[in-house]
């Protein structure tokens, strides 16, 4: 039993840290309508820069604020030149095109900074603690708190502040929102920015967990179930989404995988949300969609 | 022998129909018949749950009180493809053409159902898959001479004008040869002479091919006109039913729809 | 599409008599080449085929089913409708049991019709569809002897009910049963025709009083039809369109006797309005076209041409350039240089290809034009294009074929030489008249106009006036009633000089004035929209028609184009007299509306002399400009008054050449 | 400009809608049959059929594959390269399980298997749409990896999870050297092109065509939805699963799951979308453009004799890549196949501009 919450809840805080990269693609799903399939490919340029940065000599808060500053200027730049001349397009030609742009990332990203594994110290020791018999990494509380702390923070951002409700407006009904006077261009640009922030946090705390490298991309292979799962619309769902999985995962690879070989956590949270969509297409957290004819 | 005028007995009947969305009501216990061979209308103001209506008729919607009957099927539910295999053909209120296709191909669609070679046939091309084409081909190009579209046979329709596309979205529902045809607003955003052609077309389709139409239509000139029986529609409820003097005369329509014009 | 059981015709019987007549023909081509393609009609989105045995067979139920109603020898068979192949088959039952049919102009509104009915006193009718029928029911009760309206396409007649009338269908079913019924009854109705029978009755237009039947025997239509083909070395295996209305005599020559006479296959369009495109796909091989439909497609492709990018747009006019340079004269097979030869096959490659395959020219071996006369510009344009484009000149009484510009003897102000077996030759006063096979029989019912227009010795006066030039070409200028004179003597041909105004983009309408005068002086009207080009590229505003055509450059446009005229006409001793001395510019366009134009937009020159009558004394005084108030009818209807100050202009005159 | 169609009309409904309705298209077809069967393999150097040329032709097929399911029926897929690993795996153990059969057999069998599991994989299509279905076929992607390596019976228990690919044999022909191997995969690919145009210009390409323009209205109209998403989905894994297995036998000569992983599928994808989405001839053009870059790139670095490090190249060719599938959804959506069309339109309205 003791076993069986400590990998719950070992799943649970990584679980948290899928949330945090969900939470980019539900940002710029709620603003925009795009899937986001470069929001890996971000979080890898965001480590990238920063720990290259960092390696020149760059005090943390300042290449942090550097880092911030260039992952800003990307998503500006990214709306400006893809995005916008894709408006009309069907959502999976944006989709697409996302893709395109996570080859793009991580192409310039590999350029500019090269292919070679970087560590990352964020200074905290990955040493568990015991909570009530139940040994807890460090690191993943610290993570998670982290996350949480952020995901809490956007959430609010959406619900009480005025731009937040802009930003809702916006992906609710674009032309409404033009209508009613909501300045798109600028809006879109914004959560671009706030994505490439979000990026960043991701970015430094996988990377300070696996090393900054290639593989860094392939969290957002992580986070796609998680969206299945809460829903592309729903920040909450993304946090929700994320811990089902974080946990589902951890558990199916210690009680399933011996039994079928292992090795299954890349493909267990697709099956169980697929599992899951057959049952509810739209999501946990989605908005149902009914069809006008 | 001549179908015309001729009006026969209830092919269609819908009782006590009520649909809602999430709570929002949409249609409350409407009954209606449609007999054959007849043109009837159903008006009523935006939102009086017109197009609902043909949606709970060819399967779109579900219905969550009251059934159907079609031919004598009844049924509380029914999936639009079930609709069509009984004769239901229809077009919509924003046109639902296949744009990325021709004219001639989105017609072609409205054959899918009479076409019954399987996949490895069509691989090949040959023999039997080959005699269906051209077999259904030629019932295609006389729909396309019916609606005088000849000239536009190959044009993609997307990129095609309102009205033209309205008449291929008639042609794809004609090439089903349906014994009921459902149109929503067929006449929508036309000018003067296409309302005319369109008319002409509604009208020429019933009296050649026997077929029941049922028609959403704004235009009460339109609906006066080529109508055998008018049902109108107000929040849902049904207000008024019979033909278009009796219609025209009922204090109720007049109060909630006509208003003062008439 | 065609009846399943082809016609068996007796291709075992001993030698047929002579094919003197078109059923003869038609039979005779189901026996020898019962196969080939004799008709087509663009229907369903495909070519729709009938073989010529199919063909055969077709007719036959036609006229067994015509029969079977009560069609007789000699009488009228009325046909109405665009070209469609049940109309030209009619037209050949009708022949087979020794009727006339008379084909009805189809645009001609229901009134129109009731003369011609009744003139030729049509019993049947063969219609192409709901909309000729109307028209004939609304007229019914005038046309006591028309008892019987056969009708093509059966959309929208499910509730006609009327004595009668019979969809194509039944007509055919009852003619197939009548064959069963009557096997040899066909056979020996075409046997009882022969060549000295009336074939067909072909209505003139009528500008003058009301139409005429124009009445011709087999003789004169095979025998004009086979020397034309033999002359231009047509073979069965032509490509035709037909799309000229099936009244007018060229359709009838074309589209019918040749193609019976020769065996090639006739296409019919889709609609009137899928000309193009379906001339695109058949790609004529022979083709007829009157003048206004050449220079509408020129149009189209100057049109187009301006919407290109800027390179095309220099090398379709540099290889045109050289094609009006080389093109024509390899038309006409005059020598020419390797180096012009290389680059008009380059040409060839790049412009004139592609562009006659735009047209759907490709393929055509032989393209005439007639009717009226045909700019230099556009007839050069097709003859540089290595299109074997031929004015001839014609008429109803002859079959069409009076003259005929020989192969390689080609020039754009001249009809040619007489036609193979006809004579022509020039009255005293100026008249053309022709003598030879196609000559007609008769006037239906018109024994005072036969006279009047055909000489007891086969002469036949065509009305236009004319003179053979130099090398024997006959040169139209008018009709022969409009050539006035000069005072000093010499032949005032307004027409012909309006005509050569026309010729010129800049010029819409001509009026030209000189009979009793010493010299000519001319209206103009310009085109708004080309000269509103030229001005825009000059950068000179205007604010419309009126203000453009005032203006000083306008005006020293118009006078160059009509030096050139001046110049031209000096070169021709016959004509040279006639230059034009002084002229100006409307300040309104001419007008249907105002009764300045007629219908079919034909200058009103008498109405127009006496209403600006102001103006044309002007034209012969010294006065620099003139006054003119005059009244206009608004579009919407309302009528009012435009005063204007009209600038006159003298024009060059360039000495007479020497005869 | 080369076109002349006046007198090319049609006079029956078969040859209005041949494949190539006109005759000029008719002849370079011939003529490019012709050059691929029988001049190239006499010409071709064994690196140009080899290394060029097949690789090609068997990504061509992959890319109408997937075509077919994304072009056609509008069902995106990010597991392309899953379904070509199911037909590579398959038919290797048809071949090693069932002595004797024949390899062309054991090809179908191969495709029939992949299709099957296509199938299992476009069940969800029913119910969910979008990205939400690409996601779906990224589980595809990941399980059949997983399972290919995990499970030592697909590999025969070949201790490196690598396997070999047996001689192979058709019509008693030993398939060995570089023009026979080009040959056999050309015909092979020939003739599923033919066989897919066919398909999609028939009723049923239409229903693909319908379901992805507009659902609702095709299931009006009576079109069944799942069975046409279903038989989108088995025969575009059918298509994959065969160019999975000649990839796998013809060209490689053994069988890897690292050869058809994620990337690989995203590489199917690019080619559809540089191609040509909805476009048979684009699946050509996008699988020419996408096998040439590279080659290209690294001529352009020998050229620098060094100077630029092929990791250095690499990343250009991802740069590259992501750039280009942005250029053209951008610039022109639907690819290669339809700027091949458009100059067309425009040889043969030659000289006008329309």
């Amino acid at each position: 039993m003791q076993f069986f919450i400590e990998v719950m809840v070992g799943g649970l805080l990584a679980g948290v840290m899928y949330s945090l990269v969900a939470l980019g693609f539900v940002l710029i799903y709620k603003a925009s309508g795009v899937f986001n399939f470069a929001q890996g490919a971000l979080v890898l340029f965001a480590a990238l820069t920063f720990v290259s940065i960092e390696k020149m000599g760059v005090p943390f808060w300042i290449a942090l604020a550097i880092t911030l500053g260039i992952m800003v200027l990307m998503g500006v730049a990214i709306e400006r030149i893809v995005l916008r001349r894709l408006v009309n397009q069907p959502p999976i030609s944006l989709f697409m095109a996302t893709i395109g742009l996570s080859f793009f990332i991580e192409g310039l990203a590999q350029t500019v900074w090269g292919t070679e594994v970087h560590g990352l110290e964020l200074g905290i020791t990955d040493e568990p603690f015991d909570v009530m018999g139940v040994f807890i990494s460090k690191f993943d509380l610290f993570a998670a708190t982290l996350s949480g702390v952020l995901v809490a923070g956007l959430a609010l951002f959406f619900q009480k502040t005025k731009l937040g409700r802009a930003l809702r407006a916006v992906a609710d009904d674009h032309q409404a929102a033009l209508s009613v006077g909501i300045p798109l261009k600028h809006i879109w640009a914004i959560v671009w920015a706030v994505a490439g922030f979000v990026a960043l946090v991701a970015g430094m705390l996988w990377g300070s967990r696996l090393g900054v490298q290639f593989a860094l991309t392939l969290v957002v292979l992580k986070a796609l179930p998680v969206l299945i799962l809460g829903g592309f619309t729903s920040v909450p769902g993304a946090i929700v989404g994320g811990l089902i999985v974080g946990a589902g995962e951890k558990l199916a690879e210690v009680y399933l995988g011996p039994f079928i070989g292992g090795g299954i956590e890349n493909w267990f949270p697709y099956m169980l949300a697929l599992v899951f969509l057959l049952v509810r297409p739209e999501g946990l957290f989605g908005e149902r969609h009914i069809e006008r004819v | 022998m001549n179908p015309h005028r001729k009006i026969g007995d209830v092919i269609l009947k819908a009782e006590n129909i009520s649909l809602s969305f999430g709570g929002v009501k949409a249609l409350t216990n409407i009954s209606l018949d449609v007999r054959e061979h007849e043109i009837c209308a159903i008006i009523g103001p935006n939102g009086a749950g017109k197009s609902s209506m043909l949606n709970v008729i060819n399967g779109v919607y579900h219905p969550q009180e009251g059934r159907v009957s079609y031919k004598g099927h009844v049924r509380d539910s029914m999936h639009a493809h079930e609709a069509a295999r009984h004769g239901i053909a229809r077009t919509f209120q924003n046109i639902a053409l296949f744009k990325g296709m021709s004219v001639l191909d989105n017609i072609m669609t409205g054959r899918n159902l009479k076409m019954h070679t399987n996949f490895l046939q069509q691989a090949l091309y040959w023999g039997a898959t080959q005699r269906e084409e051209i077999r259904h081909r030629r019932k295609v190009e006389e729909i396309i001479d019916f609606l005088q579209i000849e000239n536009i046979r190959k044009t993609p329709v997307g990129r095609l004008p309102y009205g033209l596309q309205k008449r291929v979205e008639l042609g794809r529902a004609l090439a089903a040869e349906p014994t009921l045809l459902l149109l929503d607003e067929p006449m929508a955003g036309m000018n003067v002479e296409e309302k005319q052609d369109m008319c002409r077309f509604i009208l020429d389709v019933n009296d050649e091919f026997g077929t029941t139409i049922v028609l959403i239509e704004h235009d009460m000139g339109v609906v006066m006109d080529i109508s055998d029986r008018v049902i109108v529609l107000d929040y849902g409820k049904k207000i008024g039913d019979g033909s278009p003097e009796e219609v025209r005369a009922n204090p109720d329509v007049i109060a909630a729809y006509l208003g003062t014009s008439h | 599409m065609a009846s399943p059981q082809a016609l068996q015709v007796n291709a075992h019987a001993p030698s047929r008599p002579a094919l003197d007549t078109f059923p003869k023909l038609l039979l005779n081509h189901a026996a020898v080449r019962g196969n080939r393609p004799a008709m087509r009609e663009k229907d369903l989105g495909i070519w729709q085929t009938w073989s010529w045995a199919e063909v055969a067979a077709e007719v036959r139920a036609i006229a067994c089913g015509l029969a079977a109603r009560g069609f007789a020898r000699g009488d009228r068979l009325a046909i109405i409708g665009d070209n469609r192949p049940r109309l030209y088959w009619s037209m050949a039952a009708a022949q087979c049991l020794g009727g006339v049919p008379v084909p009805l102009y189809q645009d001609a509104v229901a009134e129109e019709m009731v003369f011609v009915l009744q003139d030729a006193g049509a019993r049947f009718a063969v219609v192409e569809d709901q909309e000729q029928v109307d028209k004939l029911l609304e007229i019914r009760d005038r046309l006591p002897t028309l008892t019987h309206i056969i009708y093509d396409d059966p959309r929208g007649m499910r509730h006609y009910q009327h004595d009668g009338l019979h969809s194509f269908a039944e007509v055919l079913g009852d003619g197939r049963v009548h064959h069963d019924e009557h096997p040899h009854f066909f056979q020996s109705e075409v046997d009882g025709v022969g060549a000295d029978d009336i074939a067909i009755m072909l209505y003139t237009s009528g500008t003058t009083g009301n139409p005429k039947g124009v009445a011709h025997t087999y003789h004169s239509m095979i025998v004009t039809a086979r020397n034309s083909i033999e002359a231009e070395g047509l073979s069965d295996q032509e490509e035709v369109l037909a799309y000229l209305p099936m009244a007018w005599v060229g359709d009838n020559l074309f589209s019918y006797a040749q193609s019976m006479v020769a065996g090639f296959c006739v296409s019919c369009p889709e609609s009137s309005e899928t000309v193009m495109t379906d001339m695109r796909e058949i790609g004529p091989t022979y083709y007829f076209a009157p003048p206004r439909v050449y220079e509408n497609l020129l149009t189209q492709v100057t049109i187009r041409m301006e919407d290109a990018s800027p390179l095309k747009r220099w090398m379709f006019n540099y290889f045109m350039e050289h094609a009006r340079k080389t093109g024509t004269r390899i038309v006409d097979g005059q020598p020419v240089s390797m180096i012009d030869r290389l680059g008009y096959w380059l040409g060839n490659l790049l412009v004139y290809g592609p562009v006659k395959n735009v047209l759907g020219f490709s393929r055509i071996k032989l393209a005439f034009t007639a009717g009226e006369a045909i700019g230099p510009e556009l007839f050069d344009f097709y003859r540089a294009l290595n299109i074997n484009i031929k004015q001839l000149y014609g008429s109803t009484e002859a079959y069409v074929m009076v003259c005929v510009q020989p192969n390689g003897q080609v020039k754009p102000d001249t009809v040619g030489t007489p036609a193979p077996g006809v004579e022509v030759k020039i009255a005293d006063s100026g008249e053309v008249l022709f003598r030879g096979p196609g000559v007609f029989h008769s006037y239906w019912n018109r024994p005072d106009a036969t006279a009047e227009t055909k000489t007891d010795d086969g002469w036949v006066l065509t009305g236009d006036a004319g003179f053979f030039d130099d090398d024997g070409h006959l040169k139209i200028i008018d009709r022969a009633k409009d050539v006035g004179k000069f005072t000093q003597g010499g032949m005032f041909a307004p027409k012909y000089l309006e005509n050569k105004l026309k010729f010129f983009p800049y010029i819409k309408e001509a009026v030209t004035f000189g009979d009793g005068r010493d010299h000519a002086t001319a209206f103009i009207n310009i085109d708004l929209s080309a000269v509103g080009n030229w001005a825009e590229k000059r950068n000179l505003p205007y604010t419309g028609y009126t203000d453009l055509a005032g203006q000083a450059p306008v005006y020293e446009l118009i006078r160059e184009c009509v030096e050139k005229i001046n110049a031209d006409l000096a070169r021709d001793p016959r004509l040279g007299h006639s230059q034009i001395k002084r002229f100006l510019i409307l300040h309104k366009e001419l007008d249907a509306d105002d009764g300045e134009l007629t219908r079919t937009r034909k200058v009103r020159r008498k109405f127009i002399s006496e209403r600006y009558g102001v103006l044309v004394e002007a034209l012969y005084s010294s006065q620099e400009s003139c006054m003119i108030d005059a009244q206009v009818k608004f579009e919407d209807g309302r009528v009012g008054n435009i005063r204007a100050t009209l600038k006159l202009c003298d024009v060059q005159t360039y000495p007479l050449a020497t005869a | 400009m080369i076109y002349r169609e006046a007198g090319q009309f049609k006079i029956n409904y078969q040859s209005d809608s041949a494949i190539l309705p006109i005759v000029q298209d008719r002849m370079f077809m011939i003529g490019l049959m012709v050059v691929s069967f029988l001049v190239i393999p006499v010409l071709g150097s064994d690196y140009f059929l080899a290394g060029i040329l097949t690789p090609f032709l068997i990504l061509s097929l992959a890319a109408l594959g997937l075509n077919i399911l994304t072009g056609y029926a509008g069902q995106l897929s990010l597991g392309s390269a899953a379904f070509m690993a199911v037909g590579a795996f398959a038919t290797y153990n048809f071949m090693i399980r069932i002595p004797g059969i024949p390899l062309l057999l054991a090809l179908v069998l191969g495709g029939l298997m992949a299709a099957l599991v296509g199938i299992l994989f476009g069940l969800p299509s029913l119910r969910i749409k979008g990205f939400y279905l690409a996601v779906a076929t990224l589980a595809a992607q990941f399980f059949i990896e997983w399972a290919l390596t995990k499970f030592g019976w697909f590999t025969n228990y070949s201790s490196s999870g690598v396997i070999s690919a047996p001689e192979m044999q058709v019509f008693g022909i030993v398939i060995d050297s570089a023009a026979k191997k080009y040959l056999f995969t050309l015909a092979i690919v020939a003739l599923l092109t033919l066989a897919a145009k066919n398909m999609v210009r028939s009723s049923l390409g239409r229903s693909w065509m319908a379901v992805r323009d507009m659902d609702v209205a095709a299931e009006v109209i009576g079109i069944p939805i799942l069975k046409t998403k279903l038989l989108a989905f088995a025969i575009s894994s059918f298509y994959c699963g065969i160019a999975g297995a000649l990839w796998a036998f013809v060209l490689l000569g053994t069988v890897d799951p690292q050869a058809f992983d994620l990337h690989r599928s995203f590489q199917v994808l690019f080619m559809i979308i540089v191609g040509g989405v909805g476009s048979i001839l684009g699946s050509y053009l996008g699988a020419a453009f996408i096998v040439l870059l590279p080659i290209v790139l690294n001529l352009i670095g020998q050229l620098f004799h060094g100077a630029i490090s092929t990791q250095f190249l690499s990343n250009m060719e991802m740069m590259l890549f992501g750039g280009l599938i942005i250029f053209f959804l951008i610039v022109e959506p639907l690819g290669l196949a339809r700027l091949w069309q458009i100059a067309k339109e425009k040889l043969r309205m030659w000289p006008f501009p329309h």
